[in-house]
């Protein structure tokens, strides 16, 4: 296991597993995107609670808020890995993530603001999750910057790994902090609004886990696709890049 | 201990950052209007934003000259543990930033028609929250040592690790302006963050200043 | 004592040096040689540490610099092209931190010896940045004078110094090998060097193609 | 009104709905085409860049 | 010329800029409450604060970098007058700090409620204004060059030269949201501040830049 | 032809100078020697309108260089102890953007020409800020290579630069000075100087009591 694990993270051995795996999450992504909004759209009655049809946008944003936060985990993951164990794929990972999660996070503001015109009359309220959403955004911004505001890649993914990590302390925190701006009645705070509460049609969550999962294989194939890019750009010097080229042709 | 010689040298800093705030704090009635009663409740944000673009400010230049004259490679290269010597610069630059503005705090109080009590929370506030920002700021700091437009860089990267301090910050002011008693727990949750900031950031910006010296 | 082995640096696109291989004995100095850009400075770098090298291992004593941490740079002076003087302060308050800073016992009486020394006579308390060039230049090396760390970095040391602060300079440098101390050492001008055991090292030699 | 239309009207939210969904298949859509777009370039790039230090050793 | 060579360089900077602006207008609410009907109050005076921050954050580094690699002295050494560089160094800071915000105006008008003839009389105010704000900090930031604390006090002069620029450009959006439909007089005025400024400022600048040089 | 007539220059409270009088004729070189600290690079700036002497008079052709101002500054070429050149652009923009504010028309391929011939072959298009300091002060001395002017003054050229860059510089000096142009020299180097008229001064000699 362990053998095989060190194996893979090397670029020259990812490069080519990547290029086999992103097919497989492409077709996953496809099925599971039909599937979930066919139930979502068909098997599913008209109104959630007392909204009407709008209510279809949760499939799109849920989904997309949930990998917004995943997906920021996973960056500062693999950023960890490689400042610990100072193994370029794992720099390289990293960077290829953020991209993909900022789109996320965008999504989910994005289709949070249409739902909010609908359901609350306002494309945007200082509400506190919408407030995190957003700091999350900048959080993605701030570590593409940094990254590409560096001409030296090996100082940029260092300097953008710590900065994810730095980030990874300070999300919970801010979180909660919006959350429960006032310490005394944070737990009254947290009972309201979960919105739609515990009374969702089981149809309409089935449809909504279905698509949250097409979104995280989504990311795979991107973040896989863009990490084949890195690879090829940074080690553009290497022979098993020229080789590979020569193959091709 | 070479700050506090530097800051020292230029007694003056200290006053040119008195001018800031005032300045600053002055400019919004300018800017949104004089009533009275929207005035008390934006001044606590204010006086936070104010704290905030403060320590932004002056972040910049905390390692830059440093870095430009080699003497950041030069401590590097000391005996001493790097984060004794970020802590030092990082008390330095609360000195020149953090602290005036707690001194500045009740003139804020007048301008903004607060209550009395209301200025003597945001006073022990300002006290607790300016050293984490002037913490978590050098983390940036030291990232975007070297980097063109380092300065708008650098906001970008500290401002949303800003924000909880902010909302505590200003939260507790509020709360005590308007009556609440129970301040309590704000307090403790700002004292919370200071001691977090106070263990990990010299340990992250001594590692961002590695990374960025090379 | 000072060993390097197989030590690999690259910088951007551009690998500068494979394999290098030396050490060095207390007493003697590693005159480092090489046309422009052929990675004389990068290697001082790697050698104090402020450069992370691809591969390679740096001893010191046997033990490696990068466990060693301060133990390590406790026992190296280094002095790049850059003279690490704050320019706002004054040769003597320069002085005065960096030895603090090094943990070195000095008087204030010393530092004043050191900087008179050097030809600073009169300007001590000026802030350096009224100084010229090479008084700029002394003001650093005055550093050396005041350090007891056993292995000494100089980076190009004799740019902008005239003729009487380069002899200086070299009787310092000759003292300090003297004494058992050790010295690695870039420089373009001719400069003659009489002390102990010299070594030379020509970077960029073989590998034309990659300079 | 078809079934079809009045699929899209979606009970006059058709707007919302479809600039959610819109935003969602354009942004992912477009980000896939423009990895793609960055692989060709890419590969075009180093195999040029092939053939000049094929070039250059022909000399 | 060589500024936006250099600007174009690096078009992150513009984005940095943009979402400077975002965060910064985005704090105002966190820290003042969410009060539609304060939010809207204060917008004009947040907007305007923003802009002021962001040139005084680009300004301090307008000269700073070719003053540090001797780039400077090679630029009044040019057979070109000095004031041509001057405006062309002024124009680079203003399309990298003024005109974003010119741009972002409407997402300011999104989140503060404000209604949409504001939102158009806002962009206008900003897109005269700027200019004056970056023209106005040249002679600051050439007065400053080289001295230590510039940044700061580099605020304290060239506020107090802000403050009319924002007073009529906050008082033109105010007046535009309140329904007041006569703008005409604040808009020559801002105009005719940014004709005086376009005059005398390049001269200033240059014979500030020579003295502190030398 | 320069001509300087009583010039009299002081920095703080030291009077650097006084009454110092040349003139160097098209076709000459002027050495400026002199201890650290000395005056030099004062007086070159002097020369060249970025410091402004106590007294005397600077004349170019007879007429006083204050009031010709910009027909003055498009005769000369400064080159200080700064390189000049920016760190975030490559070699060839930073020639680009000089040659266009110079006023000097010249081809793009006369700016790779300039860098092949400084020994920059393959670093035209890198940002400076990665060259080492002998590429750097290269790219900034190909500025001589892309000039029309007719005074060159340069304070302490050959400073950081190798064996091979030394030589170069020296070649291009004599060129110049050989079609008639004017240099105006300091360095601390011992360096071979052999083109047209050499005229030396010494600075803080006599002086010895302000130094
Ligand atoms: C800009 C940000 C956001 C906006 C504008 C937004 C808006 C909304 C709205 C209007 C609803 C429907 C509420 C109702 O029932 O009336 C909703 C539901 C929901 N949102 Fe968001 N939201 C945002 C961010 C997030 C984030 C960060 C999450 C994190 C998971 C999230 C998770 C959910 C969930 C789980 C539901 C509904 C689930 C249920 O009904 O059981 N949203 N959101
Ligand atoms: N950050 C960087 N990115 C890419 N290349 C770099 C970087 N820093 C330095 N280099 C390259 O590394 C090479 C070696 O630089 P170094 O400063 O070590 O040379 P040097 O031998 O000290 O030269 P000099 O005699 O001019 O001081 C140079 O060719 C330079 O272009
Ligand atoms: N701003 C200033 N204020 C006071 N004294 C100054 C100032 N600038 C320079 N000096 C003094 O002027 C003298 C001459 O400086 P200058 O740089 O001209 O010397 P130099 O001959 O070029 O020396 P070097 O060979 O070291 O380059 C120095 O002694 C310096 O102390
Ligand atoms: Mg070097
Ligand atoms: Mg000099």
């Amino acid at each position: 296991m362990s053998i095989n694990w060190f194996k893979y993270s090397s670029p020259t051995t990812f490069y080519p597993l990547a290029g086999k795996m992103i097919p497989f999450f492409g077709w996953l992504t496809a099925l599971l995107t039909i599937g979930g909004l066919y139930w979502g759209f068909f098997e599913t009655p008209d109104t959630l609670s007392d909204q009407k049809e709008y209510y279809r946008i949760i499939y799109i944003h849920v989904g997309a808020a949930w990998m917004s936060m995943w997906l920021y985990i996973m960056m500062a993951a693999w950023a960890l890995a490689g400042l610990v164990f100072q193994t370029r794929l794992s720099y390289m990972i990293a960077s290829a993530i953020a991209p993909t999660g900022a789109i996320a996070t965008f999504l989910a503001l994005w289709t949070g603001a249409f739902w909010g015109k609908t359901s609350w009359g306002t494309w945007w309220d200082w509400d506190p999750r919408m407030t995190s959403e957003l700091i999350l955004l900048f959080l993605y911004m701030g570590y593409m910057a940094l990254q590409s505001a560096i001409d030296d890649p090996r100082r940029a993914d260092r300097a953008a790994a710590l900065l994810a990590l730095v980030g990874l302390v300070c999300v919970p925190i801010i979180f909660w902090s919006i959350n429960c701006p006032n310490p005394n009645e944070c737990a009254a705070l947290h009972q309201t609004s979960k919105p739609g509460g515990g009374n969702m049609d089981p149809n309409i969550l089935i449809a909504m886990l279905v698509v949250a999962l097409a979104f995280w294989m989504y990311s795979f194939v991107a973040v896989l696709m863009r990490v084949r890019n890195i690879i090829l750009e940074r080690e553009r010097h290497t022979t098993w890049v020229n080789e590979m080229l020569e193959d091709k042709q | 201990m070479r700050d506090l010689t530097l800051a020292m040298r230029r007694r003056t800093d200290v006053l040119t950052t008195l001018f800031f705030f005032i300045i600053v704090v002055s400019l919004f009635p300018l800017g949104a209007g004089t009533e009275k009663m929207i005035l008390m409740k934006i001044a606590p944000g204010v006086a936070w934003v104010a704290a905030l673009l403060a320590s932004m400010l002056a972040l910049e230049r905390l390692f830059a000259s440093d870095f430009a004259d080699g003497t950041l490679e030069q401590m590097l290269l000391t005996p001493q543990p790097i984060f004794i010597l970020v802590l030092g610069k990082v008390f330095a630059h609360w000195l020149l930033t953090g602290l005036p503005l707690v001194f500045i705090a009740p003139l804020v109080g007048l301008q903004y028609y607060l209550p009395d009590e209301a200025v003597s929370t945001m006073m022990l506030a300002l006290l607790i929250g300016t050293p984490i920002l002037s913490l978590v700021g050098a983390i940036g700091a030291a990232l975007t040592l070297g980097l063109r437009g380092g300065g708008i860089l650098l906001s970008l990267l500290i401002l949303p690790l800003y924000i909880p301090i902010m909302v505590y910050g200003a939260g507790v002011v509020s709360a005590s302006a308007t009556g609440t008693t129970d301040l309590q727990a704000y307090f403790s949750i700002l004292s919370g963050f200071l001691i977090l900031a106070l263990v990990l950031s010299p340990i992250a910006t001594a590692a961002a200043l590695r990374i960025s010296v090379e | 004592m000072l060993e390097i082995t197989n030590l690999t640096c690259s910088r951007g696109d551009r690998q500068l040096f494979t394999g290098l291989n030396f050490s060095l004995k207390p007493g003697s100095l590693l005159y480092v040689e090489g046309r422009n850009g052929t990675g004389k400075s990068t290697l001082l770098r790697a050698i104090c540490g402020l450069f992370l090298a691809d591969s390679g291992d740096i001893l010191w004593d046997g033990k490696n610099t990068q466990s060693l941490a301060e133990d390590y740079t406790k026992e190296v002076v280094y002095l790049g092209h850059h003279n690490g003087i704050k320019d706002d302060l004054s040769g003597l308050e320069n002085l005065r931190i960096s030895t603090v800073l090094d943990g070195d016992d000095v008087t204030e009486e010393q530092i004043w010896n050191a900087l008179k020394k050097m030809g600073l006579k009169g300007f001590e308390d000026l802030p350096t940045k009224v100084l010229s060039q090479g008084q700029k230049r002394r003001v650093a090396l005055a550093r050396l004078l005041l350090n007891s760390s056993k292995l000494w970095i100089l980076d190009e040391p004799f740019t902008a110094l005239d003729v009487a602060a380069v002899d200086l300079l070299q009787s310092v440098i000759a003292d300090h090998i003297s004494k058992g101390g050790m010295v690695v050492l870039t420089t373009h001008q001719e400069v003659a060097l009489t002390a102990g055991q010299i070594q030379r090292l020509e970077l960029g030699k073989k590998k034309n193609k990659n300079v | 009104m078809s079934a079809i239309s009045e699929f899209f009207h979606a009970g006059g939210y058709g707007f919302y709905i479809w600039g959610s969904y819109g935003a969602a298949i354009l942004l992912m859509v477009g980000e896939l085409t423009i990895i793609k777009q960055q692989y060709r370039t890419i590969l075009k790039r180093l195999s040029r860049m092939a053939r000049m230090n094929a070039a250059e050793e022909d000399e």
